[in-house]
């Protein structure tokens, strides 16, 4: 995990395809002209022609699959407003401004630990590209994928690269666990597990429950933060968190980190929830 | 080619172009994505007298056209800026403009002359409008004789430029704008952010920790310019003109609208490199129309 | 079903959603477009005494995510209103709130007396914050005395509810809508425009004939929030928030912040059916939230 | 010319195709439910999603060609700002706002007289849609065209239908006449036309001098003009123009007419160049 993290370039990029990979959530591919990303990073994009300003910041989306062959990336992301409707409308062929790859990564578990990896609704895709790498350098994760309901979740085909083990959630209970990926999480943590250690990403409220209960169990606990970012790049500190152990800090300078740079990926007990 | 360089109140800038405070934070963040000595020059994130936490987050809201922000003004204060900010800063081939505030008069006028004696330093900005700083209760910059104030007492305790940065918020900006140069400003930068607020009805609360927050980015850039004229006919001191900046052609109408020099701030997020091509596009607009010194165009308003 | 209906300042409103001054004319443009008994009412372009001729053009020119105007109040006066434009105003099934301006606060109290002969006027909005009316010399609206001064003529001589409509572009709100509503103000709305300017740099001209103008649309939104929820604190008459809304939501974010009506303004001219929909938007946002009435919903903002 | 014009509705409508047809110059052809539109009145155009509110005002466009069997109509327009380039890149398909027709429209000229069309740069489109009116009404046009150099002329088949009598000129000497358009004008004025009356569209200068000449020549003039619009619907008052003999108006009130409602065409004595 203490390779350096790949050096960011502001490039313009093309897209190769879109696809709605379930409701409302869209894949898109993109060509790229270095594949040396690591799990966990982010990109910024910038989904609009040089001549229009709107929508106006980037956005921030994890890297969810990477082809080293093709040169290409997958992002996946759910539509919720002008930023991810305006990418999701973009052409085969039309170039989007890619910035990247920003952020730290997930580090590696000690070897023969079993990596749990606990995602939620827009919080799945960085595990995914995770769950592969592990696979690649011999783990054998577990995914838990918590969604609102069954057309929410992403399909098999999408999930199955990241682990051999996936087990899911819905909160209305039309697909798998009913209920939430924490009680999937229980249960998982109650096996006999080798060194579990926790990777998740979602929801905030989710994050927090999963800190929680790792603490509980004193199971390690990686979370991927999501925040509102203007730049991704540690320039306009606006993307922050507050960090635990704050007598510890030299100056209440260090009250906050910035997730774009000193994260996305934090070790659970080093922040406040 | 038309020549770029540019004096602003005794700083000599290779261009008119340059970091507005807080965008560019203290240089280093940037320099993967923008090679720095293309620019006139970067003004520093604020600092002030101690180290400050900032604002609880969320601190960023996108708005139509711009964003809103709450940083307030999370910084490594005087000390921690001078030996461990300024090192990377002096070694920059750009102009540094460091730009300061604090809750008295008095603690600015102090940190301005522990800054004297550090070498390099282009000129001081008096952030006296950043609406995240409310250890002075009101803002100076909301009152031209508090304004004047602050700006006294910066002047007499420094020997470098003194460029007052103003707020929008106000009824009568050029009754600001007469304080500061009666106070001693050597020049004048604005606009800071409008005060500006975001709400999620469904959860019923603000989307900021801190409730309001400063507005910028295009959406303002109206505004800016308005204020920049009301200001370049109060007063005779050279103005850095900032507010929505994203290309050359936004830059020559603050330009042409009175401002002798300007800052390009959140667009920088966005695009990372975008002030360099901004002096890139103003040195071929320039160009084309014939000109020999960008100084032809500042303040030539035809009305 | 949520009942929309609402009280404001003792007009009984259809629903919260009115149109605002100077972007409905006097209703019959709109007319094939917008079925105006579907909204809570309509606000007129300003009157003045006298007939005005306007602004010289270009009086438009849209900025990013706004607009700026520079009209500068053209308007038949009070005479032609009551003669030309009220017969049809009055034959409409949807509340009429006649909005005035005058040089003087006398002046502003005559027009009120004279419109207390008009049957059907549901209110009076008393404009203390047009940037374009310039015969008063500095603004109304821009101090608390000048605005008390306007407010209290005009509610010594009407019966009919009187409302003070603000302008963004002061230093302190709270204070000009304390001293509206201490001169008798029955409610507020706001915001107007906020002050801006645009700039041809090839030309080196300002767009507009009047040189600089009014700020509208989406870019404003967060403006006019903040300033809403000052006022919000700091005065208990209800207020009709304004500036920047397009969509329900935004509607929403504004009775949240603390408005009990909302104005539509801008977006008329982009969508004119688009008041109608932010009515039909809000009842089903509203009743897929449970909420009985929509008055449950106004000021509730939690921080 | 005076029947009353079509109301105006408020509708989404189809792209049906867009071509250029000249350096920057495009044409869209759009699948309206209602082709009545009477040669002069324009539309206001919203190229953008629901969702979006960029660009935010309407783009204003002459009429260029209507078929009624088809049900579609034709803009024409150059690629200036983040509008037109909105409008351009629109897919095949794409829905479009579309409000209108608005404004009034060309007066038709006295049997017997010969309509001279002299249009510039942008202004060229409504004076197809006229000039193809007028030859169906059996007068037969000419038309004066002027641009800036030959690559930014409409072609031939665009303007065929308008007059079998075309004439250009180009700035730059590129193409026909070399000089201003006014050039042609004169030219024809010179000649022995039976009743000529004149129809102009195009920058403002080019306007003012073809009135000019006209008023010279005791020639009727009627130009349509263009101003910045915000509504397109006359409750704005955003789009004036001065009138002349203001002395003759019972208030001052009357001073300026909209250039949307109250036009866009006007006869050239009427208002202050
Ligand atoms: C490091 C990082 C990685 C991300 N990875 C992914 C991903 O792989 N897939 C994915 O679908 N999304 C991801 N997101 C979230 C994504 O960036 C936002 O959903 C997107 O910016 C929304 O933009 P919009 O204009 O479409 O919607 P907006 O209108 O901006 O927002 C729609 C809704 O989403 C909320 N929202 C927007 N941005 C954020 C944010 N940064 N944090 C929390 N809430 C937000 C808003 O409050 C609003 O309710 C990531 C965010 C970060 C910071
Ligand atoms: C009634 C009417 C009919 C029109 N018909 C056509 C047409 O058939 N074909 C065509 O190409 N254009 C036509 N126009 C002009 C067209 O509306 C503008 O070119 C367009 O709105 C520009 O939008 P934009 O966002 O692409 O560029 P912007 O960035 O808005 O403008 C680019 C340049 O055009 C100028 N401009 C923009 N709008 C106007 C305006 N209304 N009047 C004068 N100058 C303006 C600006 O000053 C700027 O220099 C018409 C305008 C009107 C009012
Ligand atoms: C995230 C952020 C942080 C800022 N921090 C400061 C600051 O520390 N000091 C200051 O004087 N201005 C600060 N500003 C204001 C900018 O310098 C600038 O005045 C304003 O954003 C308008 O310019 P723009 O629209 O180009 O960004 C900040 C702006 C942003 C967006
Ligand atoms: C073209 C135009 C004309 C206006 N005329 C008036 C007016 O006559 N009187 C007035 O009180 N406000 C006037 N306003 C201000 C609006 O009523 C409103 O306060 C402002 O535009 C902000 O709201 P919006 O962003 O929804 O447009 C005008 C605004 C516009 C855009
Ligand atoms: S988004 Fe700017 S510091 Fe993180
Ligand atoms: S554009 Fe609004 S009145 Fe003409």
């Amino acid at each position: 995990m203490n390779e350096p993290s790949p050096t960011a370039t502001d490039v313009q990029v093309r897209v190769v395809a879109t696809t709605e990979v379930a409701e409302a959530f869209f894949q898109t591919r993109l060509e790229v002209p270095d594949t040396t990303i690591r799990p966990g990073q982010f990109i910024q994009l910038r989904p609009r022609s040089e001549q229009s300003i709107y929508p106006f910041l980037r956005i921030p989306l994890s890297v969810a699959a990477v082809d080293v062959q093709q040169q290409t990336i997958d992002v996946l992301y759910e539509q919720v407003g002008p930023k991810t409707t305006a990418l999701r409308h973009l052409a085969a062929g039309d170039e989007v401004g890619f910035l990247g790859p920003l952020g730290n990564h997930f580090p590696t578990p000690e070897p023969g630990a079993v990596p749990v990896l606990v995602g939620g609704g827009i919080g799945v895709p960085p595990l995914i590209y995770f769950g592969t790498s592990l696979r690649v350098h011999g783990y054998e994760p577990i995914l838990l994928v918590g969604a609102r309901s069954a057309n929410k979740h992403l399909p098999d085909r999408l999930l199955a690269p990241a682990a051999a083990d996936v087990r899911r959630a819905s909160d209305d209970g039309t697909l798998g666990h009913a209920g939430f990926v924490t009680g999937l999480l229980h249960s998982a943590l109650d096996e006999p597990l080798p060194s579990p250690v926790v990777y998740t990403c979602g929801p905030h409220g989710m994050m927090a429950a999963v800190a929680r209960l790792c603490a509980e169990r004193d199971v390690p606990c990686f979370a991927s933060l999501e925040e509102y970012m203007a730049c991704g790049f540690g320039v306009c500190v606006g993307c922050v968190v507050e960090r635990a152990n704050k007598e510890s800090l030299p100056s209440p300078y260090g009250h906050y980190a910035r997730v774009c740079i000193d994260g996305p990926i934090f070790d659970a007990r080093q922040i406040v929830w | 080619m038309t020549d770029l360089r540019t004096n602003f109140a005794g700083i000599e800038l290779r261009n008119p172009v340059l970091l507005a405070s807080g965008t560019c934070g203290y240089g280093d963040e940037l320099a993967p994505f923008l090679d720095l000595s293309r620019l006139g020059g970067i003004v520093t994130k604020t600092i002030t007298p101690e180290p400050r936490a900032g604002n609880a987050p969320p601190r960023i809201v996108e708005t139509a056209a711009g964003m809103l922000n709450s940083i307030g003004l999370q910084n490594p204060g005087l000390k921690g800026f001078i030996d461990d900010k300024w090192p990377y800063l002096a070694a920059l081939d750009t102009k540094i403009i460091v730009n300061i505030a604090a809750p008295t008069a008095a603690l600015h006028a102090e940190m301005a002359a522990r800054l004297d004696d550090v070498e390099g330093i282009a000129g001081i900005e008096v952030n006296i409008s950043s609406p995240n700083m409310k250890d002075g209760g009101m803002l100076f910059g909301c009152s031209p004789t508090a304004s004047h104030g602050v700006i006294a007492a910066v002047r007499a305790a420094t020997r470098r430029p003194v460029i007052a940065k103003l707020t929008p918020n106000v009824t009568d900006i050029a009754a600001i704008a007469r304080a500061v140069v009666d106070g001693g400003a050597d020049g004048i930068a604005m606009i800071n952010t409008l005060l500006g607020m975001a709400v999620d009805w469904r959860t019923r609360k603000p989307i900021l920790g801190n409730i309001t927050g400063g507005l910028s980015g295009p959406a303002i850039k109206p505004v800016a310019l308005a204020l920049l004229w009301k200001v370049h006919q109060a007063v005779d001191v050279p103005i850095m003109g900032l507010g929505g900046i994203t290309s050359a052609e936004d830059a020559l109408e603050f330009l042409v609208t009175g401002a002798t020099a300007v800052q390009v701030g959140t667009a920088t997020f966005v695009e990372p490199g975008g002030a360099a091509d901004i002096v890139a596009g103003i040195e071929s607009h320039c160009a084309a129309a014939g000109m020999a010194r960008i100084g032809e165009l500042v303040g030539t308003l035809g009305v």
